[in-house]
Order: structure tokens, then C-alpha cells, then sequence
């Protein structure tokens, strides 16, 4: 029992890891109450989707997607790799309007806090 | 802002270093790594580098808000063009092989692909210096 | 691939990103998270994934970076948590 | 040569537009607002001509790049798709004409440039997600839209609204994500991501916990994107905040194309034999949506600000298309449907009457409104039809959609659902009762007499997209079998599973 749990550790730990990085970032995006700290949280959380997807596209002795002279080479699959570049895009663009966001907030009100702005919030 | 001589003489070294990096990039992109996004990120950067190191008044000399926006359109319509192109020709949109020109199908595939990654570039390149613009300086009330 | 130096990599990542979360100092939390990007992309160019990895060394320890600085600059670098 | 490059044109103009338009505004500002209009009226042609060759000859597909379908990206247009590509694309239409005089007041001007391209971007992405047949192309498309809606949220010059839209980023973001996890395991599990083939290679694999968890995924992704119960948290805030013409917009075309996409999820990637035989999550989803429907409408009550109210309603409403979904035999199918178009119209008309008053007197707050049914006759009385709409009066087409949702779970013998949809037409009835108490039955207050005398019906351009929804409120009801006539097939492609 324990051993094949440790084989099945070994075999597809990468995607142990990126669950455990996911669920860091989920809980930056949750818990902690400065803005920059979630959009922060927010970037880790898509990076370790990105790693997850990535892993999926492994091919045991595979090579670079790049076409070789030699017929024989095995390649890893090109597809997740084209998904998570798009994907990335997206990223770096949530990304930007998060800051814009984050930039107006502090010059209305003047913190970046969320526990603060609530207060604020309440006053007015 | 100080303004350090070695960060000054060394940006203006490696600015052209990064930039015709960039462009191979973007050329390199249909039969390797990289490609027009990443490519215009990285010439994206040689703006933003010289934004801090000299000053965003400097930057904005060399590539303005206007000249951004006009690129960022070039780009798109290029992009566009390309596609609509083909639907002319009596493909569909993007359908590369259709164009009418002296080569085999797969050489107009290719450099059909290479103007749209271009287009794409170019777009890149303008929207992230001009987001480095609107989030780094504070815009005048 | 090497999977000891890949299961280095990854508890690096870990350690960044927890450092990047809960790192009080905003400049610090950025730059942890560059590293973090960078990491990524070394990882990601051993499991043969180039362009990814170039685009992630590109856009997340480059431009995602540039631009969180740009905000802290005209924000503040202070954070309660 | 062009009537079969429909499909890809319908997403290729808007985008297209939105740049003309920064060219266009950086030339002239006046110039955005003509393009951004001609722009739309396009689109709309053509999706009602897409809408009439899908009657006549069936599904149409299209191949991007002329890549066969399991390889490249393929869109795909139905009798569902068609039918919600029209109504988005008409409430879009009617919205863009409203914003021209409304956003003098809420927006920046330098600003309005902005406003036009990202509002093309967002139709853009909405008509994207309508069309495509591929999941992550389906991804994509969301996210545009979603960005382009953060971003018009905290276009305005209200406060709060910033704030607003960042717990929208927050939550949208964590729901894309859970999307892209769903797609990966999917992915994973089958490696294809065009929609009809995912639909021919899950039926061996529906027992595996993998498939199950990507469901999930799934599930909470797009429920938090069309705020279903207990994730519409982000809702009230942007939707009150938010300017007019905006409200209007994401109200109706946002969360619509966040349902259209839960509907083909479950029932074209999953088919009915897994979301019904598999696992009991239709059940489930009853059952929310009897929640929504009741806490929904009773926070309405509570409300004080008439964006609020309509935004707490707008939770309300969504739980009866849910119901639809959660009951899925034909009648209620049909019901929930029917439910989009004229949750559509009837909430477009409310928000854009909310923001007339806002445009003319500056009252946000319902107590505010006493008395304005003298000087604004014309916008009480389109206030007046859409509610009777949203109560479910015999005439209009909310009673119609109510009625086939009501008649689809007495078919399927829950009665108890049918009392759900009573009551809650019941404590709609309570909430907007008292706004139209106000408006007509009451004097103005002393501190507000000479605001309210004051005040006129909206301009032209303004009241002509009330009109014509409230109209439509009544006409879609009367004329029902036209909307019926589309509905029923794309009722029995959806539950036949071809």
C-alpha cells in the first residue's frame, strides 16, 4: 500500500507539486488583505496551472517541439506548450488591470489595505 | 532621478543589442522558439529599460502615446489584413495556403505566417510599452 | 531529465513562493516573485518545453515585474501582512 | 464568397471596430461613437441572417485556417447559438445607443474613447464565446470579455466603483482559473478540446474521477462567473456602481453568455446521460436555485438604492434560469431559454430606466423617486411593463418563460418547485410594488419638490432603447411561437444528445 503510493509519488510528483504551489497562491488570494499580496497570490496560482499543464505534455525520452532532420525522434506534445503561451498572455494582462486597478484604489483612498478600505467603505 | 554614468553608457550599449535580438525573435518564431509575442516583449523592453534608466521624458521622445497607439493599430490591421486576404482568395480566414503567389504551398504558409507573427509583434511591442507608460507615471489631472 | 535536480527545483519554487507571500516588504514579495518566474522557466526548459519557457522568462521575471514596480513606486512598499 | 464567412466575421468586425475607433478618437472624439454604432448594427445584420440559415439548412461549421476539426479550432452555429447570438447582439445594439448621452455625466471625457473600444472588445469577446465549438477557445474569449468588463465597471466616476471592480478581477480570475483546470483535465483525459469530440470520447470514460473532477472545476467556475447563489458576492457592488449604460450591459449581456456557456458545458460537452444518470447534480442545482430565487428577491427588499435592488433582483432571476437548467426536461428547458431572452430585456430596461433617473434628477435612492411619474411619464410607465414582466403578469414574456418552467416541474412531479416559483414572484411583486407605489401614488418631499418638477423624460436617444425594450417585454409575449419556433429545435438537440 505505501509502497505503490510512493511509486505513484515518484512517478507524477510534478503535479503534487503544482497542486501544493495552486493551493498557495488560492490562499493568498483569500487571506491575505493587501491588495498587491492577492494579485501576487493571483500570478502564482496561474503559473501553477501553467506547471500542471506542462506536465501533462511530458513524453517519456521526448524531445524539444522542434522539427529535426532525423524521422525517428520522438517529441513531447507541442499542444498544452501553444495553450499555456496564449494562456500566459492572458495572464500578464489580468495582470496589468489589476495594478491599474490597485494604482486608482490607493489614490482615492489613499491605502491599499483591504480590511481599511472596508472601514472606509462604511463611512461614506 | 541621478543619473549614474555607467547605467547610462551601458543602456545605450545594450539597447541595440536587445532590440535586433527582438527581431530575430519575431523572425525566428515560424520555425523555432519564440515568435511575434514574445518577440515584442522583449522589444518592448528595450523601451522600458531606457524609460528607467533615462528618464520616462526620454522614452516618450523616442516612441509616444500617439506613435503607440498607431503601431498597436498597424499591427492588428496587418494581422487582419492577412486573414481577410484569404477569405478573398476563397479560404477561410487565416486559411494561409489559399493565397495566389509564386511558391509551393508550404514556403506561402510560411511566410504568411511570418508577416501575421510581424503584425503580431508589433502590436505587442506598442500595448506593453504604452501599459508601462499609463502605470508608471502619474497622468496630469 | 534529471528528477533530483527537478524535485530541487521544485522545493525552491515552494520556498518562493511562500517567501513571496508572506514577506511584509512589497519590493521584496516582487523580487521573490521574479525568482519565482525564473525558477519556473529553468523548470519548464528541462521538461523540454522551450517556448513556454522562454515566454514565461520573457513576460513573468520580465514585464509582470517592471510593472509591479512601477505600481509600488507610485503606491507604497509597506504591507500589514 | 461572404455569406459563408459569416461565423468568423461576426467576431473579426467588432474587434476591427474597437481599433477604428482609438484611431478614429484620436483624430475626432465625436467620431467613436458613429463608428462604434455602425459597427454593432453590422453585427446585428449578421447574426440575424446567421440565425436564418441555421433554420433553413441546419448547423453551419467553420474551419479557422482550413484546419479539420479535432486539429484546429472550429465554430460552430446552432439553432441555441443563433438564438443567443441575436438577443446578445440586440441588447448590445440598444445599450451602445443609450451610453451616447448617458456617459456625459458618469464618464471622463477624455476618457470616452476608452469607453467605445473596450465596449467593441467586450462584444467582441461575448460574440466569441457564442460562436466557438472549441473549450479553449471558449477560455480565451471569456477572459477577453471579462477584462473588457472590469475595466467598463471602474470607467466611471463614482468611487466605489474602483473597488468594486477589483473584488470583480478577484473573483473572475479565481473562476477563470478553475475553468482552465477543468480544460486541462478534460484535456488530460481525452486530448482533444473540440466540443463534439469531447462529447463522443467522454460516454467509456464517465465513471473516472478524473472526468468528475473536471465537472467540478467546471461547475464553480461558471457559477461564479454568472453569480449563482452563494458566489454572487461580487454582483451588487458592480453592478450599482457601475455607470448606467455599463449596468446595463454586463447585466444582460455578461451573465447571459455566462449561462449560454454553463448550458452547452453540461449539456453538449457533457451530455444529459452524464449530468443526469452519473452523478445527482441536477438535483443540486434545484436546489440552489430555489435558495437563490428566495434570498435573492428577500435582499432586494431590504434594498434602499434602486441599482442595488435590481442588482439583488438580477440574483433572483438567475436562479430561475438555473431552475430550468436543474429540472432539464423539455418544457422546462424550453422555459429557461425563453428565460434569457426576456431576463434580457426586461432587466436591460430596468437598469437603463435606473439610470434615466439618475440622468435626469441624480436620486439614486428609491425613497428619492416619489411623485416622478408626473414629469417622466414615459419612463414610469416602461418601468411599470418590465416589472409586470418580472412578476410574471399574463401578457409579457416572463410570465410565458415562467410558465414552461413551472410546467416542466410539475412534469417531472416537483410540485415543490412550482410553489418556489410562486413565491418568488410573490416577494417580487413586494419589492418592485413599492417603487411603483412611489412613482405614482406618492407626493414628493419637501426637500425634493423642485428636482422632481424639474424633471423631464430622458432625450431622444435614450428613451427610444426603453421603449423599444418594454415594447418588447409585451410583443415577445403576445408573439411568443416566433421565439418558440427557434427554441423547440435547439430544446431537442440539446436533451436528444445529436
Amino acid at each position: 500500500m505505501i509502497e505503490t503510493f510512493f511509486q505513484s509519488f515518484f512517478l507524477r510528483y510534478n503535479f503534487y507539486m503544482a497542486v501544493i504551489i495552486m493551493l498557495i497562491g488560492l490562499y493568498a488570494m483569500i487571506a491575505k488583505s493587501n491588495l498587491i499580496k492577492k494579485i501576487i497570490g493571483l500570478n502564482i496560482f496561474q503559473t501553477a496551472i501553467f506547471l500542471f499543464y506542462i506536465s501533462s505534455s511530458e513524453v517519456t525520452g521526448g524531445t524539444a517541439p522542434i522539427l529535426m532532420s532525423d524521422p525517428g525522434t520522438v517529441y513531447v506534445n507541442p499542444l498544452p506548450h501553444v495553450l499555456i503561451l496564449t494562456a500566459i498572455v492572458v495572464a500578464v494582462s489580468t495582470t496589468a488591470v489589476g495594478l491599474a486597478l490597485i494604482i486608482r484604489i490607493y489614490e482615492t483612498y489613499g491605502t491599499i489595505e483591504e480590511d481599511e478600505l472596508l472601514v472606509q467603505e462604511e463611512k461614506t | 532621478m541621478k543619473q549614474d554614468v555607467v547605467i547610462r553608457t551601458v543602456c545605450r550599449l545594450i539597447v541595440p543589442f536587445i532590440q535586433i535580438f527582438a527581431l530575430y525573435v519575431i523572425i525566428h518564431g515560424a520555425s523555432g522558439a519564440g515568435g511575434g509575442f514574445q518577440g515584442g516583449v522583449i522589444f518592448a523592453s528595450s523601451f522600458i529599460l531606457i524609460g528607467i534608466a533615462f528618464g520616462l521624458s526620454d522614452a516618450r521622445q523616442r516612441i509616444s502615446e500617439k506613435a503607440n497607439t498607431l503601431l498597436s493599430c498597424t499591427g492588428l490591421y496587418l494581422y487582419a489584413g492577412i486573414g481577410v486576404l484569404c477569405i478573398v482568395f476563397g479560404g477561410n480566414f487565416l486559411g494561409y495556403s489559399f493565397i495566389p503567389l509564386p511558391l509551393d504551398s508550404a514556403a506561402t504558409r510560411g511566410l504568411m505566417a511570418e508577416i501575421v507573427e510581424i503584425g503580431i509583434g508589433i502590436t505587442v511591442m506598442a500595448v506593453m510599452t504604452s501599459i508601462f507608460y499609463d502605470i508608471a507615471v502619474k497622468e496630469d489631472m | 531529465m534529471i528528477w533530483e535536480f527537478n524535485f530541487a527545483l521544485f522545493l525552491f519554487l515552494i520556498l518562493c513562493a511562500i517567501a513571496a507571500i508572506t514577506v511584509r516588504n512589497l519590493l521584496s514579495a516582487v523580487v521573490i516573485l521574479s525568482v519565482y518566474s525564473l525558477i519556473m522557466a529553468v523548470l519548464w526548459a528541462e521538461m523540454n518545453a522551450v517556448d513556454v519557457s522562454f515566454t514565461e522568462a520573457a513576460v513573468g521575471a520580465g514585464i509582470t515585474t517592471v510593472l509591479f514596480i512601477a505600481a509600488l513606486s507610485r503606491t507604497t512598499r509597506r504591507s500589514k501582512d | 464568397m461572404i455569406p459563408d464567412h459569416l461565423t468568423i466575421l461576426v467576431v473579426i468586425i467588432p474587434m476591427l471596430g474597437a481599433y477604428t475607433t482609438l484611431l478614429a478618437g484620436w483624430v475626432k472624439r465625436r467620431f467613436c461613437f458613429p463608428i462604434a454604432m455602425v459597427t454593432i448594427c453590422i453585427q446585428f445584420c449578421i447574426s440575424l441572417m446567421l440565425l436564418y440559415q441555421v433554420m433553413k439548412t441546419g448547423p453551419l461549421h467553420y474551419n479557422l485556417g482550413n484546419w479539420l476539426p479535432p486539429w484546429g479550432i472550429e465554430y460552430v452555429i446552432d439553432p441555441l447559438n443563433g438564438f443567443v447570438l441575436v438577443v446578445l447582439l440586440f441588447l448590445s445594439l440598444l445599450c451602445c445607443m443609450y451610453s451616447r448621452r448617458c456617459i456625459v455625466d458618469e464618464i471622463e471625457e477624455k476618457k470616452i474613447v476608452g469607453f467605445y473600444t473596450v465596449f467593441l472588445l467586450l462584444i467582441a469577446g461575448v460574440c466569441g464565446i457564442a460562436v466557438t465549438g472549441d473549450l479553449f477557445n471558449l477560455y480565451v474569449f471569456l477572459e477577453i470579455s471579462s477584462l473588457a468588463a472590469y475595466a467598463l465597471v471602474a470607467s466611471g466616476r463614482e468611487k466605489k466603483a474602483i473597488f468594486a471592480s477589483f473584488n470583480y478581477l478577484i473573483m473572475g480570475s479565481v473562476s477563470a482559473c478553475f475553468i482552465l483546470i477543468g480544460i486541462g483535465y478534460l484535456y488530460i483525459a481525452t486530448g482533444t478540446l473540440n466540443m463534439a469530440d469531447l462529447a463522443r470520447l467522454l460516454p467509456p470514460l464517465y465513471g473516472s474521477t478524473i472526468i468528475q473532477c473536471a465537472f467540478i472545476f467546471f461547475i464553480v467556475g461558471l457559477s461564479i462567473k454568472t453569480a449563482l447563489f452563494p458566489l454572487h458576492l461580487w454582483l451588487p457592488d458592480a453592478y450599482s456602481y457601475a455607470p448606467s449604460a455599463v449596468s446595463a450591459l454586463i447585466a444582460t449581456v455578461m451573465s447571459k453568455v455566462g449561462v449560454y456557456a454553463l448550458i452547452r458545458i453540461l449539456f453538449t460537452v457533457f451530455t444529459p446521460a452524464f449530468i443526469i444518470m452519473e452523478i445527482p447534480v441536477m438535483e443540486l442545482f434545484c436546489w440552489i436555485a430555489a435558495i437563490a430565487i428566495i434570498v435573492g428577491s428577500v435582499l432586494a427588499i431590504t434594498q434602499t438604492d434602486l441599482k442595488r435592488m435590481l442588482a439583488y433582483s438580477s440574483v433572483s432571476q438567475m436562479g430561475y434560469i438555473i431552475l430550468a437548467i436543474g429540472i432539464a426536461n423539455s418544457a422546462a428547458m424550453t422555459g429557461g431559454i425563453l428565460y434569457i431572452l426576456s431576463d434580457a430585456v426586461m432587466k436591460g430596461c430596468l437598469f437603463m430606466v435606473a439610470g434615466a433617473f439618475i440622468y435626469s434628477t441624480g436620486f439614486r435612492t428609491i425613497e428619492d423617486l416619489k411623485g416622478i411619474s408626473r414629469t417622466m411619464p414615459l419612463t414610469a410607465v416602461a418601468f411599470f411593463i418590465a416589472t409586470a414582466s418580472m412578476i410574471g403578469l399574463p401578457p409579457t414574456v416572463g410570465f410565458m418563460s415562467k410558465w414552461f418552467i413551472a410546467l416542466g416541474a410539475l412534469e417531472s412531479g416537483q410540485w415543490f418547485f412550482v410553489v418556489i416559483i410562486l413565491a418568488g414572484s410573490l416577494l417580487t411583486a413586494i419589492y418592485s410594488w413599492r417603487v411603483i407605489e412611489y412613482m405614482y401614488f406618492r407626493d414628493p418631499d419637501m426637500a425634493h419638490q423642485a428636482a422632481v418638477a424639474g424633471a423631464n423624460d430622458p432625450p431622444a436617444s435614450m428613451l427610444i432603447p426603453i421603449l423599444v425594450l418594454a415594447s418588447a417585454c409585451i410583443l415577445c409575449g403576445i408573439f411568443v411561437t416566433i421565439p418558440l419556433e427557434v427554441i423547440e429545435p435547439s430544446v431537442t438537440r440539446l436533451l436528444g444528445g445529436t
